[in-house]
C-alpha cells in the first residue's frame, strides 16, 4: 500500500467508507459506449461479481476501477477517495488478468515479488511474503520455475499470488478461470472462494458463467450493453430476475406472455396468452405493467405422476414431452406448452423415472416460485455476435 | 508412400537443394580460407599448402591495431545505433497507432539507396567547405582549418547512419511482439512508466535487441567502404588491409589469415554477447 | 462480438500506454528528428542530379539547377550496362534464393529434424559472417577451383547469401501459421502438393514477397562481396566505387534517385498487399 | 604457372609477335579496347576520333572504360593469362610500373610490329619514345603521360608552393593529400631527399619511407584519383597531383587550383597502349595504334584529355585547327623544356622480390 | 470418396462393418505412451465420444483415425478395409479441428468447397451441396466473408460445414466447442445433435467436458493414460462407474472405503471403515474384490427431514453439513461423513428448504444406486499437469 493511501482519512467517519464506489461512470470508445453510466458499490470483503454477455463491459469496468482506463464521465471512488485520474501504479488495486499476463522473463519468485519490490520492501520481508503467497496457492517450492513451466492452473495461481501478495485494497479478477477446463475450473473455483474467505481481500469478479457466479458471489451485478441490469444476491437476482434478459440469462427458464388479470387476497392473476392461468406474488408484480411475461426456472417445475392430484393453490400446465436428455445429475425435459410454448423442465435423478419422449404431463409449481418481467428487452449473446 | 515415412523425409528432401547450396559455397570456401591462410609463396610462383602458421603471427603483428580499431569502431557504432535506434523503435511499435507501417517505411527509406552513394551523399555534407562546415566557417563560427571527414568520428558516424535502418528493424519486430498486457501488469503492480519500461519493456525487447546487435556489428566489423570514403590515414579497419591484401598485393595467404582471424574474433564477440545476455535470443533470432 | 472483444484483449489499446508523458510530444520530436536525418543524404542525392556541371562529373559546388542527366541518364554506355548487370543479378539471385530458401524455411519451420539444427546454425553463421570475409572465401574458393570470374561468380555469390535472408523471413511467416490449417487441407482430400499449392503456399505469399524483396535490394546493393567475386564485370556499386577516383557523373545521381522512388512504390504496394492478406 | 609462361615463350619461325606472325595476322574489322574513365575525346556518349578511325579503316572500336587501376584490373586480366587464355580486349592502357613490367617479364604483351607504325616513329616525342621500362617500345606506346607534382588552392594554402618542403609543413595539418600508389608516395619521399628515384637503393627507400611516416599526422587522406575532388572541395589545401587533373579542374569551375612543378623535380609516368597476349584483332588493334599517331588524331584527343600528348606536333593543330590556345599554350599538356628538365622516370623493379619489398617499405604507411 | 472407397466390397456381409473399429491400437512418441493398446468399435450412425483428462490421449486417437499419425502397432479399421497407413487424403473421413483451422485467405463458401473442389465434382453441383451446408448449420448468406470477419460460434460452424459436405463416412471432432464460452457452447450443442440426426453420419466426439458428453452421446468411452477405462451408454457409465477413476471423473462422487462382509439374498453387505454399513446389488461387487470403494452420486443422496423414518432397506449415513452452495438449479452441500470422509450432496431448489451450514443430517440412498469399485487407480487430471 503505497504512503498516501495508509494516509487517507476514513471520511464518513462510523460507516467504513466502500471499497469501491462507481458513481455515474460511462466509457465511450470512439463511436461504442462500452460502459454507459453505471452506479456501484461494494463494501469491504465482499465476494462481488460482474456477470455479462461478451462485449457487454465487464473487462472495461475493471479497467476503469483498475485505472488502466479513465473514464468518460463519472466518478471512480475507491477506499473513499475519488481516483477516476490516478494512474494504476498509485491505486492499492490489483488485477488478476484473464491471460494471466506473467512475465515470461522472470521466473515464478520474481513475479511474484514484483509489486513488492516497486514498493521498496527489504529484501527478507519480500523474500517471506513470496513465499507465504505461494504458500497460499499451493505453489510452494515452484519458485524458480519459468511461468512457461507451468500448466495453466499453475499459472493462474501465479497470477493470483502475485496480485494478492502486495495486500491490494481490492482485487479485480477478469475471467480467471476462463482458460482453464471444465474439470479445473471447479477445482479452482473453491480454491479462490478459500482464499478469499482465508485473506478477506474485497474480490470484484468478471465472469460469464452463470453457475460460476452464483456459486461464489455474496452479491453479483448483471450487465448488458454497458449498463447494469441488476444487483444482488446470487439467490434473488436467480430467483427473481428483475428483466427478461435477467431471467434469460441465468440460467434456462420458462417465460410465458401474459396479463394480469386480478390482485386480490395476497395473489395476482395472470392469464396466459391461449389458455390458462398463473397465480404469483402481487409483490412480484413489475409496478404498473399491464402486459408481462411470467417465468419459472426448470428445477421448480414438477411433473405430476398420472394419478397424482393437483396442490391445491398451485400452479399447473399441460405439456407433452418432447426431448429428455440425460445429464447425470439430473434430465433435462423439453416440453411443449400450451400455446406453442416452449417449456424446460429440469427433473434430479434421485431415482423415480423421469417421463420419457412423448410422454403427456402436467407440470405443477407454487405461486411464490413465479416471477414476472416487462415484456421484451432482454437481448442473447448469439444475437449480439 | 506412408505417413510416418514421408514426415520423415520431407524436411530432408525439403532442405537438400539449399543445404547443398550453403555447403559448396558458403561452407567448403571458408574452409578454402582457411587452407589458404597455410599456403606459402608469392603471386608469381604460386602457392603451396605448408601448413604454416606463420601468416597468422605476421599478420596479428603487423595489423594488430587495425583489428581492435575495427573490434572498436563496430562495437561504438552497434551502441550509437542502438542508442538512436531504440527511442523511435518503441515508439512506433506502442504508439505508432495505425500509421506504424508508415513511420516504419520513413525510417526505413535510407535501405532504397545503394549505401555507396548515402555515404559519397555525407563526404558531400561533411567536407570542409561543404553545406554544414563551409557555411559555419563563412560566418566564422568554425575555425578555418577544423575538419570532420578523414577522422574517426567521421567513419564512425557514417558505419551508423549505414546501421540505422538494420537496427531499427529487429527492434521494432522484437517490440512489436511484446503483449500489451504485460505493461499494464507492471503498472497495476506500481511500476511507474519508467521502471516497467526497464523491467518489462527492454529485457523482453531481448531478442530484437540482439538481431540488431548481430546486422550491425557484423556488418560494421567488416566494412571498409566507410572507412576508403570518409575515413583518413589513421582510421583504416581490418577490412581495407583484406582487400588490399587480396585484390591489390594478391598476398593471398595474408588475406585469408586476416580473413580467418576476422571471422574468428566476430563469431568469439557473438558468442561473448550470447553468454552475458542468454543465449536463448540466438535461437529466437536464427 | 466475441471477436471483437478477444482481439481487444490481445491487443489492448494505445491509450494505456499513453500515459507516458515522454510519449506525449517529446518522443515524436525526436522520432522526426532521426527521420529527417535519415533523409538528408537522400535529399543530397535527388538534389545534385540536378545538378548543372561542365565536366560531367558531379562537382560538388552547386553549378545551377538542370534536368538534362534526366535525358541523359544512359549516355555512360557500360554505367548503363553495369546497372543492366545489377539487376540482372539481383533478379537472378532473388529468383533462385526463393526457389532453394522457401523449402528450406518450411522444412525447419514445420519439422522438427536432426538436419533442422545443423541449417540454423549455417544460416546463422551466414548471416553472422562479415561480408569481407564471405567475399574473401568465395574468392578464394573460385581462384583454388580457378573458375574463371564474371556475372556467374557474382550471381553464385548473391544467391550464397539471399538464401539465409529469405529463409529467415519465410520461416518467420511460417511459423506464424497454425500447422492444423496443413491438416485441414489433407483432412478435406488434399495431397501434400495439392495442399501446399492451394492453402500454404498463399498463406506464405507474404512472408514470400518480402523475403524476396529484401534479397531484391541486398544483391543489388552489395558492394564488398561483389567486389572480391566480380571479376572484370562492373555491377552498379561497382562502377560507382570506381568513378569515386574520377568524379561522380551526375547520371549516378539519377540512377539512384529512380532507383529509390521505384522501391519506394514497390514497398508500399507491398505493405498494402500485405495488409488486404492478412484479413 | 610457370608452365603457362613456357607456353607463351615458343622459340621459332612464327614466335608471337615476329614478323612473320604479324604477317599473317588478318585485321577482322573490329577490337576491343579496354581504356580508363574519362580518357578519350566524347561527345554525346560517343567517341569522335574512334568514328573517324572506324571511317577511316572500317575497323569497329569496343570501347570499355573498365579500368580503374593498374592492380586492380591486372588482378582481372592476370588469371586468364596464365591459364593461356584470352583477356577478352586487344588493346589495354596501362601505367608504367609494376603490373606493366609484370606483363612485359611475363611476356603477356604481344611484341609490337614497329614497321607498321611509322607514325609513331614520325610523330612521338621525345619523352615517349624508348622509356626505361620498355627500351625501343618493343611492347607498348605512349597514349598519354602526366606529371605527378603538386596541386594546391592558394586562398587555402594562403601562400605560392614552390617546394615538395611544403609537403611537410605543420600549418597545412590535416588538409594535406597524398597519394595512396605507394610509387608515387615513394618517388616523392625520393624526390624530397633529393634523389633520383631510378637509380635509388633499398637504403635510400627505407630513408623516404622515414620521412614520409614523419609526416603522417599532418596528412588527411592517402588519396586514389578522389585526391582532386578533396582539392576541388577544400578538404586538402595542398596536394600530390597529376598535371592533367588539375588542368580539367581549371577548365571545369576551379581555376584557382594551381600545379607546380617543385624544384625537386617532378615524376612523369606514361599510360601505355599495349596488346595482350592471345588477343583476338592483334592487327586491328596495331592499326588503331598507328592511326592514334597522326597529330590531328592525338589532337583532337588531346583537347579533351589534357594530360601530356605524347605528339608535340599536335600542338599547333589544337592551337590552329581546333582553335582552343588554352589547351594549346598550357604547360601542362604541352610542358616546356624547364619542366621536362625536371622530370624524373620511377624506379624499375626487376622482380617481384623488389616489388614486394617496396610494398613491405610503403605500404605500412598507408595502411594503417 | 476416392474411387476404391467406393468399390470397397462389403467383407463381412451380414451385419454391416463398424464404421470404425480399433484393435490393440498403440501410438508411441519417444517415451510417451499417448495411446496404449485400445480396442474400440463404433457402429454407424452413432453418436460416441472420447472423453478424458487432458493429456489422455483423446487427438491422437483421433489422429490416427484422420490419418495424421500412424499407429506404433495395432489396426485401424474403417468401414472394414484396414487402413492405419493410408495417408489422410485418401481416407472418407472428415476432422473438425479444435482450432477450427479454417483456411484465412479463402471466403466461408471456398471454405466449405474445399473438400469437393478436391474431388473434381462439376461447377454447379459443388456451389448447390455448399449453400445446402451453410443452410444446415444456419450460416446462409456469409458465404462471401472471410473467416476473420466472423465470430467464435460462426467460425465453428464453417468448420463443421466444411467437414460435413463432403458426406464422410465418420465425422471426427475434436473438443469442437472448446473454444466457446460456456452459453454459446450450450446452444452449439443441442445444434449439433440436431444436425447429427439430421445428417445421420457417425460422429466420434472428443470432450474433456462430463456434462457435454453425458448430454450428447449414444455411447462413450472414458479414456485415462492412453487406455480406455470404461465404454458405455452414458447413464451406465455414470450409474454404474467400473473404476473408481470413472467414477470421479464424471462428476462429484462420494467414495467411501470398505469390506465386503456378506452377500445374502439378492444383497451384499459392505461394512464402511469407520462405521456402518452399506447395502448394494451384488451383480455390482467387482469379482473378487475383498476390499471395495462404495459410491454413491450426489443427486441420489437425500437428507431426511429431521422427523422422517429412515425408509426400509434404504442406506442411511449422518453427517454434519460443513458448506452450502446456491447453485441456482439446486444446492451443493459438502458434508462431514462418518469416519472423516466428506461427501457431496446435491438437493434441487425444488421448493422445501436445504439444510444449511451446520446442521446435522441423515442421508438416505437406495441400495440400487450404490456402485462398487476396486479402491486406487485413479489418477485426476491436477496430477497430470
Ligand atoms: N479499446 C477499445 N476500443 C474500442 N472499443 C472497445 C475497446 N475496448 C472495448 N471496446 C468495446 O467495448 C465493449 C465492451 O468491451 P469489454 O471488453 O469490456 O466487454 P467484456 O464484457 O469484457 O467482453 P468479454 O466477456 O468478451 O471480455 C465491446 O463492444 C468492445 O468492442
Ligand atoms: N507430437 C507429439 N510429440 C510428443 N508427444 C506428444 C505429441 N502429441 C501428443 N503427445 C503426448 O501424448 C499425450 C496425449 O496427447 P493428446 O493431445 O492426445 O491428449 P489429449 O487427450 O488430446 O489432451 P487435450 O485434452 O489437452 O487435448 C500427451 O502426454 C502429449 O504430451
Ligand atoms: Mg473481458
Ligand atoms: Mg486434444
Amino acid at each position: 500500500m503505497t504512503p498516501e493511501e495508509q494516509a487517507a482519512p476514513p471520511e464518513e467517519s462510523g460507516a467504513p467508507a466502500p471499497d469501491v464506489r462507481l458513481v455515474q461512470v460511462r466509457k465511450h470508445f470512439r463511436d461504442t459506449a462500452a460502459v454507459d453510466g453505471i452506479d456501484l458499490e461494494i463494501a469491504q470483503g465482499e465476494f462481488f461479481s460482474l456477470l455479462g454477455p461478451s462485449g457487454c463491459g465487464k473487462s472495461t469496468t475493471l479497467a476503469l476501477i483498475g485505472g488502466f482506463e479513465e473514464p468518460t464521465g463519472g466518478e471512480v471512488w475507491l477506499g473513499g477517495r475519488e481516483m477516476s485520474r490516478v494512474p494504476p501504479y498509485r491505486r492499492d488495486v490489483n488485477t488478476v488478468f484473464q491471460s494471466y499476463a506473467l512475465f515470461p522473463h522472470l521466473d515464478v519468485a520474481s513475479n511474484v515479488a514484483f509489486g513488492l519490490r516497486r514498493r521498496k520492501l527489504p529484501r527478507a520481508r519480500i523474500s517471506s511474503r513470496v513465499s507465504d503467497a505461494l504458500e497460499l496457492v499451493g505453489l510452494a517450492g515452484l519458485g524458480k520455475r519459468k511461468p512457461a513451466q507451468l500448466s495453466g492452473g499453475q499459472q493462474q495461481r501465479v497470477a493470483l499470488a502475485r496480485a494478492l501478495v502486495n495486500e491490494p485494497r481490492v482485487l479485480l479478477l477478469d475471467e480467471p478461470l476462463g482458460a482453464l477446463d471444465l474439470k479445473l475450473r471447479k477445482q479452482m473455483q473453491l480454491e479462490l472462494k478459500r482464499i478469499q474467505r482465508e485473506v478477506g481481500v474485497t474480490f470484484l469478479y468478471v465472469t460469464h458463467d452463470q453457475e460460476e457466479a452464483l456459486a461464489m458471489s455474496d452479491r453479483l451485478a448483471v450487465m448488458n450493453l454497458g449498463n447494469i441490469e441488476q444487483i444482488g444476491a446470487p439467490e434473488e437476482v436467480y430467483e427473481r430476475p428483475a428483466t427478461e434478459f435477467v431471467a434469460d440469462f441465468l440460467g434456462a427458464s420458462n417465460l410465458l406472455g401474459g396479463a394480469v388479470t386480478a390482485v386480490e387476497g395476497g395473489v395476482a392473476r395472470i392469464a396466459l396468452d391461449g389458455a390458462g392461468e398463473v397465480r404469483a406474488h402481487p409483490d412480484r408484480l413489475p409496478q404498473g405493467a399491464q402486459r408481462v411475461k411470467v417465468g419459472v426456472r426448470p428445477e421448480k417445475l414438477r411433473p405430476l405422476r398420472r394419478d397424482e392430484a393437483e396442490p391445491t393453490g398451485a400452479n399447473v400446465v399441460q405439456g407433452r414431452v418432447r426431448t429428455s436428455t440425460y445429464l447425470g445429475l439430473g434430465h433435462q425435459l423439453e416440453i411443449d406448452g400450451p400455446a406453442a410454448t416452449r417449456l424446460v423442465v429440469y427433473v434430479q435423478n434421485a431415482g423415480d423415472e423421469a417421463p420419457g419422449a412423448g410422454a403427456d404431463v402436467r407440470l405443477c409449481w407454487r405461486p411464490e416460485h413465479t416471477f414476472v418481467v416487462r415484456p421484451a428487452g432482454g437481448v442473447r449473446e448469439e444475437e449480439q455476435e | 508412400m506412408s505417413v510416418a515415412l514421408r514426415s520423415r523425409l520431407a524436411p530432408y528432401l525439403l532442405g537438400m537443394p539449399a543445404g547443398a547450396y550453403l555447403a559448396i559455397f558458403f561452407i567448403v570456401p571458408l574452409f578454402a580460407v582457411l587452407s589458404i591462410s597455410l599456403e606459402t609463396g608469392n603471386y608469381d610462383t604460386g602457392f603451396v599448402l605448408t601448413w604454416h602458421w606463420h601468416e597468422y603471427v605476421t599478420a596479428i603483428r603487423e595489423y594488430h591495431t587495425q583489428f581492435i580499431r575495427s573490434f572498436e569502431y563496430a562495437a561504438l557504432s552497434t551502441v550509437l545505433a542502438l542508442v538512436l535506434a531504440y527511442p523511435i523503435s518503441y515508439w512506433i511499435a506502442f504508439h505508432g497507432g495505425r500509421h506504424k507501417s508508415t513511420y516504419l517505411l520513413l525510417l526505413l527509406l535510407p535501405f532504397f539507396v545503394s549505401f555507396l552513394i548515402r555515404t559519397l551523399a555525407w563526404q558531400f555534407i561533411l567536407s570542409d567547405q561543404g553545406i554544414v562546415l563551409g557555411t559555419l566557417k563563412n560566418w566564422h563560427l568554425l575555425p578555418q582549418s577544423l575538419r570532420v571527414l578523414s577522422t574517426p568520428s567521421a567513419v564512425i558516424a557514417g558505419l551508423t547512419y549505414n546501421a540505422l535502418p538494420f537496427m531499427a528493424l529487429p527492434l521494432y519486430v522484437g517490440l512489436e511482439r511484446i503483449d500489451r498486457r504485460l505493461v499494464q501488469a507492471a503498472g497495476d503492480l506500481y511500476a511507474r512508466p519508467a521502471t516497467s519500461f526497464l523491467r518489462v519493456i527492454v529485457p523482453l525487447s531481448a531478442p530484437g535487441i540482439f538481431a540488431g546487435f548481430l546486422l550491425v556489428f557484423v556488418t560494421n566489423v567488416g566494412d571498409y567502404v566507410n572507412a576508403t570514403i570518409l575515413g583518413g590515414p589513421d582510421t583504416t579497419m581490418i577490412g581495407n588491409i583484406i582487400q588490399t591484401e587480396y585484390l591489390t598485393n594478391f598476398d593471398y595467404p595474408m588475406a585469408a589469415a586476416l580473413s580467418s582471424l576476422l571471422i574468428g574474433g566476430t563469431l568469439i564477440v557473438i558468442f561473448l554477447y550470447a553468454r552475458t545476455f542468454g543465449a536463448s535470443q540466438i535461437q529466437e533470432y536464427a | 462480438m466475441t471477436a471483437v472483444a478477444g482481439m481487444l484483449e490481445r491487443r489492448p489499446l494505445e491509450a494505456k500506454a499513453s500515459r507516458v508523458r515522454p510519449a506525449r510530444f517529446l518522443l515524436p520530436a525526436y522520432v522526426w528528428l532521426v527521420i529527417a536525418y535519415t533523409v538528408v543524404p537522400i535529399a543530397v542525392m535527388v538534389a545534385y542530379s540536378f545538378n548543372q556541371t561542365p565536366s560531367g562529373k558531379t562537382t560538388f559546388a552547386w553549378q545551377g539547377f538542370t534536368t538534362t542527366w534526366y535525358a541523359q541518364v544512359f549516355a555512360i554506355s557500360d554505367l548503363t550496362s553495369a546497372l543492366e548487370h545489377s539487376f540482372e543479378i539481383a533478379t537472378g539471385s532473388t529468383i533462385i534464393s526463393l526457389l532453394l530458401g522457401v523449402p528450406l524455411a518450411l522444412a525447419l519451420a514445420r519439422y522438427r529434424w536432426r538436419g533442422g539444427v545443423v541449417a540454423d546454425s549455417v544460416i546463422f553463421i551466414d548471416i553472422a559472417a562479415p561480408s569481407v570475409v564471405v567475399g574473401a572465401s568465395l574468392l578464394s574458393f573460385f581462384i583454388t577451383l580457378n573458375i574463371a570470374r564474371g556475372l556467374g561468380t557474382i550471381l553464385i555469390a548473391h544467391v550464397a547469401f539471399n538464401v539465409a535472408f529469405v529463409t529467415v523471413v519465410v520461416r518467420a511467416r511460417a511459423l506464424g501459421l497454425d500447422p492444423a490449417i496443413e491438416k485441414a487441407a489433407s483432412d478435406l482430400g488434399a495431397s501434400p502438393w495439392t495442399a501446399f499449392r492451394t492453402v500454404t503456399l498463399p498463406l506464405l505469399l507474404p512472408g514470400i514477397i518480402s523475403g524476396g524483396l529484401l534479397a531484391f535490394a541486398m544483391s543489388i546493393d552489395d558492394f564488398i562481396i561483389t567486389q572480391f567475386v566480380a571479376g572484370p564485370k562492373l555491377t552498379f556499386p561497382l562502377w560507382i566505387y570506381g568513378a569515386v577516383k574520377t568524379g561522380i557523373p551526375p547520371q549516378v545521381f539519377v540512377m539512384g534517385t529512380m532507383i529509390f522512388f521505384g522501391g519506394v512504390l514497390i514497398a508500399i504496394a507491398n505493405t498494402i498487399l500485405q495488409r488486404r492478406t492478412q484479413l | 604457372g610457370g608452365a603457362n609462361k613456357k607456353a607463351s615463350t615458343g622459340t621459332g619461325a612464327n614466335e608471337i609477335g615476329s614478323t612473320a606472325w604479324w604477317a599473317k595476322q588478318k585485321q577482322a574489322g573490329t577490337f576491343q579496347f579496354a581504356n580508363w574513365p574519362y580518357y578519350i575525346d566524347t561527345s554525346h556518349g560517343k567517341h569522335p576520333t574512334l568514328e573517324q578511325f572506324t571511317k577511316a579503316t572500317g575497323i569497329k572500336v569496343n570501347y570499355e572504360e573498365v579500368i580503374q587501376n593498374n592492380d586492380s584490373f591486372y588482378a582481372k586480366i592476370a588469371p586468364s593469362l596464365q591459364g593461356g587464355q584470352g583477356t577478352g580486349y586487344d588493346m589495354v592502357v596501362m601505367t608504367n610500373g609494376w603490373y606493366l613490367t609484370e606483363l612485359i617479364n611475363h611476356r603477356w604483351l604481344i611484341p609490337l610490329d614497329h614497321s607498321r607504325l611509322p607514325n609513331f616513329a614520325k610523330y612521338a616525342g621525345s619523352l615517349v619514345k624508348s622509356p626505361s621500362y620498355d627500351p625501343a617500345n618493343k611492347y607498348t606506346t605512349a597514349w598519354q603521360s602526366g606529371f605527378t607534382g603538386i596541386g594546391y588552392d592558394p586562398r587555402l594554402t594562403g601562400r605560392e608552393i614552390t617546394s615538395v618542403e611544403d609537403l611537410w609543413d605543420p600549418k597545412f595539418s590535416g588538409h594535406i593529400g597524398m597519394m595512396s600508389d605507394n610509387t608515387e608516395l615513394g618517388s616523392v619521399g625520393l624526390l624530397k631527399l633529393g634523389i633520383n628515384p631510378v637509380t635509388s637503393t633499398q637504403a635510400d627507400w627505407h630513408k623516404a619511407a622515414n620521412i614520409l611516416k614523419q609526416q603522417r599526422h599532418m596528412v588527411r587522406q592517402y588519396y586514389d584519383q578522389s585526391y582532386i575532388q578533396a582539392l576541388e572541395n577544400g578538404d586538402t589545401w595542398i596536394s600530390q597531383a597529376w598535371s592533367g587533373d588539375i588542368f580539367q579542374a581549371n577548365e571545369n569551375g576551379y581555376p584557382h587550383l594551381k600545379f607546380v612543378v617543385p624544384h625537386e623535380g617532378v615524376m612523369h609516368w606514361t599510360d601505355n597502349m599495349a596488346i595482350p597476349l592471345h588477343a583476338a584483332h592483334p592487327a586491328d588493334a596495331l592499326a588503331w595504334m598507328n592511326f592514334y599517331y597522326q597529330p590531328k588524331i592525338a589532337a583532337e584527343v588531346e583537347d579533351w584529355v589534357n594530360y601530356i600528348c605524347p605528339v608535340p606536333s599536335a600542338k599547333s593543330y589544337i592551337a590552329k585547327q581546333l582553335d582552343d590556345p588554352t589547351v594549346a599554350h598550357s604547360p601542362l599538356v604541352f610542358p616546356t623544356a624547364a619542366m621536362t628538365a625536371k622530370a624524373h622516370e620511377y624506379y624499375t623493379f626487376k622482380n617481384f622480390n623488389e616489388f614486394n619489398t617496396w610494398n613491405g617499405i610503403f605500404n605500412p604507411i598507408i595502411q594503417s
